[in-house]
């Protein structure tokens, strides 16, 4: 009898405690850190620590407790640590999640136990149609935009023919179809590698026996560091223009390949160059606090943690009241480092998009310029199928 | 014509490049018995160190001793402190070891470097291409490492068959018992040849530095194409890793480069590049599958 | 007199220019221990393994019973009657003295697709087994490992296995190799003991044991058989002498 | 005797300990203990059955991610159908039933390893572990390159598969569900061990030669628990595929394969319950050290590196006084 006393007396001292002072909002951050995706799991992170910490430890004025796990690329993995931190931990807002596959196994179970997910990278179509979830936010952009704007960038620079490279999976497909869904002109040749594949000369080869007007290919991480590589070294880059997506080209991927970038176009709904009192902000932050360039994955972790910080604010953070929570999200009541921003129906982001163009710069090292647009107000092609 | 013989080239450097870690690869294979899955870890060592070293003076030329030397050492190392334990395991317990060798390589060095790939530029001096044909032509690096690669297999050659140590390498893979026998330390004898096979593993890590991404995870991809090259070769034996080597590099290339548009003739574009992808992809295991069903032993085995 | 238990015809085994086994001709008749001697290096053990199949000839015919067995693989030859037992001992090491004689009675009764049943609860698997042993004189080990046994019962327990298989001829490969004195006497009277229940081709190289047990003796020298007779004439032989001087007293 | 006494006893704690593990876990605070348990039985069941080949059979394969990512995809196809309302291939009809998953699974896990394992069989020591490998990689690029089924993103299953209207997509629920699968499953392996069938498995991996002289067909026998193997680690990805509802090209990649063999290790090779507590500890390690430090693969490769050089035989030899015979 005692006993139980004893235990009531503790529970509901636990469940005072709170109230005295706040206790701070917890958000699980899931991302990958090991493998060669590492150095975007580690933009994505040090971005949104950089938000918090710009913030004396708040976000939108409510102290917030970011737990990160690494997630290896499993999809397993990035579950198994979700529901861990669902349960145990009783974290309601999660974040951070890079690869499609994690994100597809991960996200349905934290949207289903109530929790929200606020995607700072991945989104793939189908949670943005059929699948789409009040409780799942996209702050990047859906994947196919990325290619789409490739797309139209390549039509818009008047090219007739393109030769398009992709690995030969679900996003390789995807990156594709995108771009050739605004790519108007003559596909002369369509090749997919491997996964695992390392020396694209075979593909060299057949680049310069198809004589395209503009080359588009689709390779993230490595794979793009290899493949500009050697369409440089092949003599390539100085006789057939090149098309990317900014996955293929991020600050990381710049630095690797050094001159071989230059001249480059890319479709990008970020750059680090954007003028606007936001992006400023964050530049000057993050040169302070990490001295490397961000690459766009930082960017969009950075929005992420300002979209969260604006809900954060509305609700006084209290993550109880999901509606209103939503309510919050929803308004996008922040100022991106993009410049406009604002949710589609399916809330996913409709934004512009912009060309860039890889310069020499000042220094003699080269830089990402923004020269043009590409998109107004883009959204994607699946809001339609979703019905919230 | 002059497209099938740049694709040939192509998988001829493709085909050197896995010579250099296979040689090294079969060796430890046929002479101390030894599953190596650690070696494109070593691979791994060899690219981060050179590149490294390259950044910091600005001279290719000056990476390529560091990371030979940074190759031999660490697999000095883990010959000396690992698998000296497992000659007398079974297969199991060495696949198992070097698996958590990869692991264990894979955070040191992101611990080390940092999670970005390093970068190094082809040196001047073997920059550019040149006219090989009419019409033909070719990066002069490639041209580089295949010649460094036909030089080096030449080397194993000489090495193997005119030495001293070739002979007690030629009947420590036949017999190990008869080169105790012959009164050598065989203990010396395999750290050796361990660290023979670091040394390639490094140099090709190097060189490959300025081609691929220089990352980690690496030396997996590669691995697994490398262990397909030993086996198909027959274990144990530098010939048959040399033949391996060259038929897979050509294989892998030409099947990537001409099967999507041989399928196209009889099928639909994107599926028939989609297909064809995907069984370029398989290509090399297909290709190791049916020579084990020929040769289960491989293309030359040597008897033991 | 039914016709031989196992019949060799102009058997020949090449290993590149090297001829380890030379046009060999032998016959076992039933009931019959017929020896195969000769110096170290003669090819007793690859003509061994020709037989159970482990290796294959290059020319001749290897006949059981009048049927070719020649290309089919060991475990078929061993199903048909050839039972052997090794120089150096090749036992299941993990297992007890009882189950590796269990597992041959197992093997010899057919297939062994049978998942469910507990192999060492079959009371009847094991009865017949420990009667291998009773007869050898090892039932008092059954339930030791094999490992802890002598090299002396090793080799009993060798002959153990073989005769569950129920072999109707009995290739023995040095059985007395190792023995001890009162071992190899042990040993001898066993075999005697058994060979009215099997034939047998023992190849050995302890005289004493050769001729106190063998019916007839055939003596091979460069994988070539150079003689075959009784006791009597291969010691009056003088090829064999000839063959045998300065040979002295070999070990294994 | 004594042993065999001891060695009840501590089964019967830790039935009872897993029978009571969702208690313990919500009272605890720790509620995805369950699911972290859940996980380790389907791991469990993998690594058994692999050890079935590895450890009784003495075939090193180093692809069973195979057969584990291959049952996975059969639920995640026949829901993708069962769902999309149309046929696999044209002839099959999709279903979300575990009654129909589970043994649809078990035959096409079955017949891959007959043809897998024919072929593979025919070759032996590296050979066999590179074909293996080989097989599964091949496996590998087929998932990815198949975009009808999710190509490299996978295959998202919305709800898990349906069994007697339970309510599966309860933590708890499913728990019990594969805590009784996992029961069966190693009832059935500790028959098939210690039969006939396994004795002469053990015996060919304890010396083949003895075998065939004894006049064993090896291929046959070790053809037919290559094929059981096969199944067994099916039915593990048909559970996980439903635990996780989601199947992807990841359950086939040869890290995967790589892990399978790192649980049997760890546990203790050729023995019956040992890769399930290898299991456990792998998966438990695994989440540990992650939620501990990000560079927690270090921690992971060391741990495995002191495992297989210092403790010859796994954890299970830490308890062999328990369970005795092993050498």
């Amino acid at each position: 009898m005692l006993r139980r006393t004893f235990l009531a007396l503790a529970a509901s001292a636990m469940a005072a405690f709170p109230a005295l002072a706040q206790d701070p909002v917890k958000i699980g951050l899931i991302t990958t850190l090991s493998g060669p995706g590492g150095y975007i799991g580690q933009d994505i992170r040090d971005a949104f620590q950089l938000a918090i910490d710009m913030e004396g430890g708040k976000l939108g004025g409510v102290p917030v407790d970011v737990k990160v796990e690494d997630d290896a690329l499993k999809p397993g993995q990035g579950k198994q640590i979700a529901e861990k931190m669902l349960s145990n931990d009783g974290v309601k807002l999660f974040t951070g999640i890079v690869f499609s596959n994690v994100a597809g196994a991960t996200v349905p179970d934290i949207v289903d136990a109530g929790a929200f997910y606020i995607s700072p990278n991945a989104a793939p179509s189908n949670m943005a149609g059929k699948e789409c979830n009040e409780n799942y936010f996209v702050v990047s952009w859906q994947n196919d935009s990325l290619h789409e704007s490739a797309g139209q960038l390549a039509q818009n620079l008047g090219y007739k023919t393109a030769f398009v490279l992709a690995p030969n999976y679900q996003a390789g497909k995807d990156a594709i179809t995108g771009f050739k869904r605004y790519f108007k002109g003559e596909i002369v040749g369509e090749t997919y590698t491997s996964l695992d594949q390392t020396d694209f000369a075979a593909e060299m080869a057949q680049i310069r026996a198809a004589k395209p007007e503009v080359v588009f290919q689709f390779h993230p991480g490595g794979l793009g560091i290899a493949f500009l590589r050697q369409y440089e070294q092949a003599g390539l880059l100085s006789t057939v223009p090149m098309v990317l997506a900014e996955p293929s080209m991020d600050a990381v991927t710049l630095k690797a390949i050094g001159d071989a970038a230059v001249g480059l176009n890319i479709s990008s709904h970020w750059n680090a160059d954007f003028d606007n009192a936001a992006n400023k902000n964050f530049m000057e932050a993050w040169m302070k606090a990490y001295n490397r360039m961000p690459t766009y994955y930082a960017s969009q972790s950075y929005d992420t943690a300002l979209a969260i910080a604006s809900a954060l604010k509305a609700t006084g953070g209290n993550m109880d009241d999901a509606d209103a929570f939503r309510d919050a999200m929803r308004k996008a009541d922040f100022e991106s480092v993009r410049g406009k921003f604002k949710f589609g129906v399916n809330q996913h982001p409709i934004q512009d998009w912009y060309h860039l163009k890889v310069e020499k710069g000042e220094d003699g090292k080269p830089v990402i310029k923004t020269v043009g647009d590409v998109f107004k107000d883009h959204g994607d092609a699946y809001a339609d199928q979703c019905k919230m | 014509m002059t497209l099938f013989l740049e694709q040939l080239l192509n998988g001829l450097q493709f085909g050197v490049m896995l010579f250099l870690l296979a040689a090294g690869l079969t060796l430890i294979f046929g002479i101390m018995g030894v599953i190596n899955l650690a070696h494109g870890s070593i691979y791994m060592v060899g690219a981060y160190a050179g590149t490294w070293v390259a950044m910091q003076t600005g001279s290719f030329f000056l990476g390529i001793p560091a990371a030979l030397a940074a190759a031999a050492l660490v697999g000095a190392a883990i010959e000396f402190l690992i698998v000296r334990r497992l000659y007398k395991r079974d297969h199991l317990d060495q696949v198992l070891a070097t698996f958590a060798l990869i692991l264990i390589f894979n955070q040191v060095v992101t611990l080390l470097f940092g999670r970005q790939p390093l970068f190094v530029s082809i040196p001047p001096l073997l920059d550019g291409s040149v006219q090989l044909l009419p019409g033909l032509p070719y990066p002069v690096y490639r041209l580089a490492i295949i010649v460094v690669g036909l030089l080096i297999a030449v080397g194993l050659y000489l090495l193997i068959n005119k030495t001293r140590i070739g002979m007690l390498v030629r009947a420590g893979s036949t017999n190990r018992e008869m080169v105790r026998a012959l009164g050598v330390d065989v203990r010396v004898l395999y750290t050796i040849v361990f660290g023979l096979g670091a040394l390639l593993a490094g140099l090709a890590g190097m060189m490959a530095g300025p081609i691929l991404a220089v990352q980690v995870g690496m030396g997996e991809q590669i691995l697994i194409t490398t262990f397909v090259v030993v086996v198909i070769g027959g274990v144990g034996s530098i010939r048959g890793a040399f033949v391996a080597s060259l038929l897979l590099g050509v294989v892998d290339t030409m099947l990537r480069a001409y099967l999507p548009s041989m399928l196209r003739h009889v099928m639909v574009g994107p599926e028939a590049d989609a297909l064809g992808a995907g069984i370029a992809s398989m290509g090399i295991y297909l290709l190791m599958a049916l020579v084990l069903l020929i040769r289960p032993k491989g293309l030359f085995a040597s008897n033991f | 007199m039914s016709g031989p238990i196992l019949s060799v015809r102009g058997l020949v085994k090449r290993f590149g220019g090297l001829v380890a086994t030379d046009g060999v001709t032998i016959d076992v008749r039933p009931d019959e221990i017929h020896a195969l001697i000769g110096p170290n290096g003669a090819g007793k053990t690859t003509l061994i393994s020709q037989l159970v199949g482990e290796l294959r000839h290059d020319a001749g015919t290897i006949e059981l019973e009048g049927r070719d067995i020649g290309a089919l693989p060991t475990a078929r030859r061993i199903g048909l009657g050839l039972g052997r037992t090794f120089q150096i001992t090749c036992l299941l090491p993990e297992y007890t003295v009882l189950d590796n004689v269990a597992t041959g009675v197992q093997v010899r009764q057919g297939h062994s697709f049978r998942f469910w049943g507990n192999v060492r609860g079959e009371t009847a698997l094991r009865e017949t087994a420990l009667s291998f042993l009773e007869t050898i004189g090892l039932a008092g080990r059954a339930d030791e490992q094999v490992a802890n046994l002598s090299h002396g019962e090793q080799k009993q327990l060798e002959l153990a296995v073989a005769l569950a298989t129920e072999p109707r001829l009995l290739l023995l490969d040095e059985p007395m190799a190792g023995l001890g004195h009162s071992e190899s006497r042990q040993m001898v009277a066993l075999l005697m003991a058994l060979k009215t229940k099997v034939s047998m081709l023992l190849v050995e190289h302890d005289m004493d044991a050769v001729f106190a047990l063998a019916d007839r003796i055939s003596v091979l020298v460069y994988g070539r058989v150079i003689a075959t007779g009784t006791a009597d004439e291969i010691r009056d032989n003088a090829d064999v002498r000839a063959a045998y001087l300065g040979e002295g007293d070999e070990l294994c | 005797m004594d042993n065999s006494i001891k060695k009840q006893i501590l089964l019967a704690v830790v039935a009872v300990l897993l029978l009571a593990l969702p208690f313990i876990a919500s009272a605890t605070g720790y509620p995805a203990m369950t699911s972290l348990a859940t996980r380790a039985l389907i791991y469990g069941i993998a690594a058994a059955s692999l050890n079935l080949v590895l450890g009784y059979g003495g075939m090193v394969s180093f692809g069973h991610a195979a057969f584990f990512g291959l049952g996975g995809y059969v639920v995640g196809i026949l829901y993708q159908h069962y769902t999309q309302d149309d046929l696999f291939l044209g002839l099959v009809p999709g279903t979300n039933q575990l009654l129909v998953t589970l043994p649809v699974t078990l035959i096409v896990c079955g017949a891959a390893a007959a043809l897998i394992g024919a072929l593979s069989l025919r070759t032996g020591g590296v050979q066999f572990i590179m074909i293996t490998l080989a097989f599964a990689q091949m496996l590998f690029f087929l998932f990815v390159s198949l975009k009808t089924y999710g190509g490299d993103d996978g295959l998202i299953i919305r709800r898990t598969n349906e069994l007697f209207g339970l309510k599966m997509r309860d933590k708890q629920t499913y728990y019990y569900v594969c805590l009784a699968i996992t029961a069966v499953f190693f009832f059935l392996l500790w028959r098939l061990v210690n039969s006939r069938f396994g004795n002469v498995l053990t015996g060919l991996r304890q010396n083949a030669r003895r075998m065939a002289a004894l006049g064993l067909p090896a291929y046959r026998y070790k053809l037919v628990a290559f094929i059981i193997s096969g199944m067994g680690a099916g039915l593990a990805g048909c559970l996980m595929a439903n635990f996780l509802r989601f199947a992807s090209p990841d359950m086939v990649h040869w890290t995967k394969s790589g892990e399978l063999m790192v649980m049997v290790v760890l546990g203790g090779v050729g023995t019956l319950f040992g890769p399930l507590i290898g299991a456990a500890a792998y998966i438990v390690l695994e989440s540990v050290l992650a939620s501990w430090t990000e560079y927690w693969q270090l921690g992971l490769g060391f741990i495995l590196l002191f495992v297989v050089l210092y403790t010859n035989g796994g954890i299970e030899a830490l308890f062999g006084r328990l369970l005795g015979r092993r050498v």
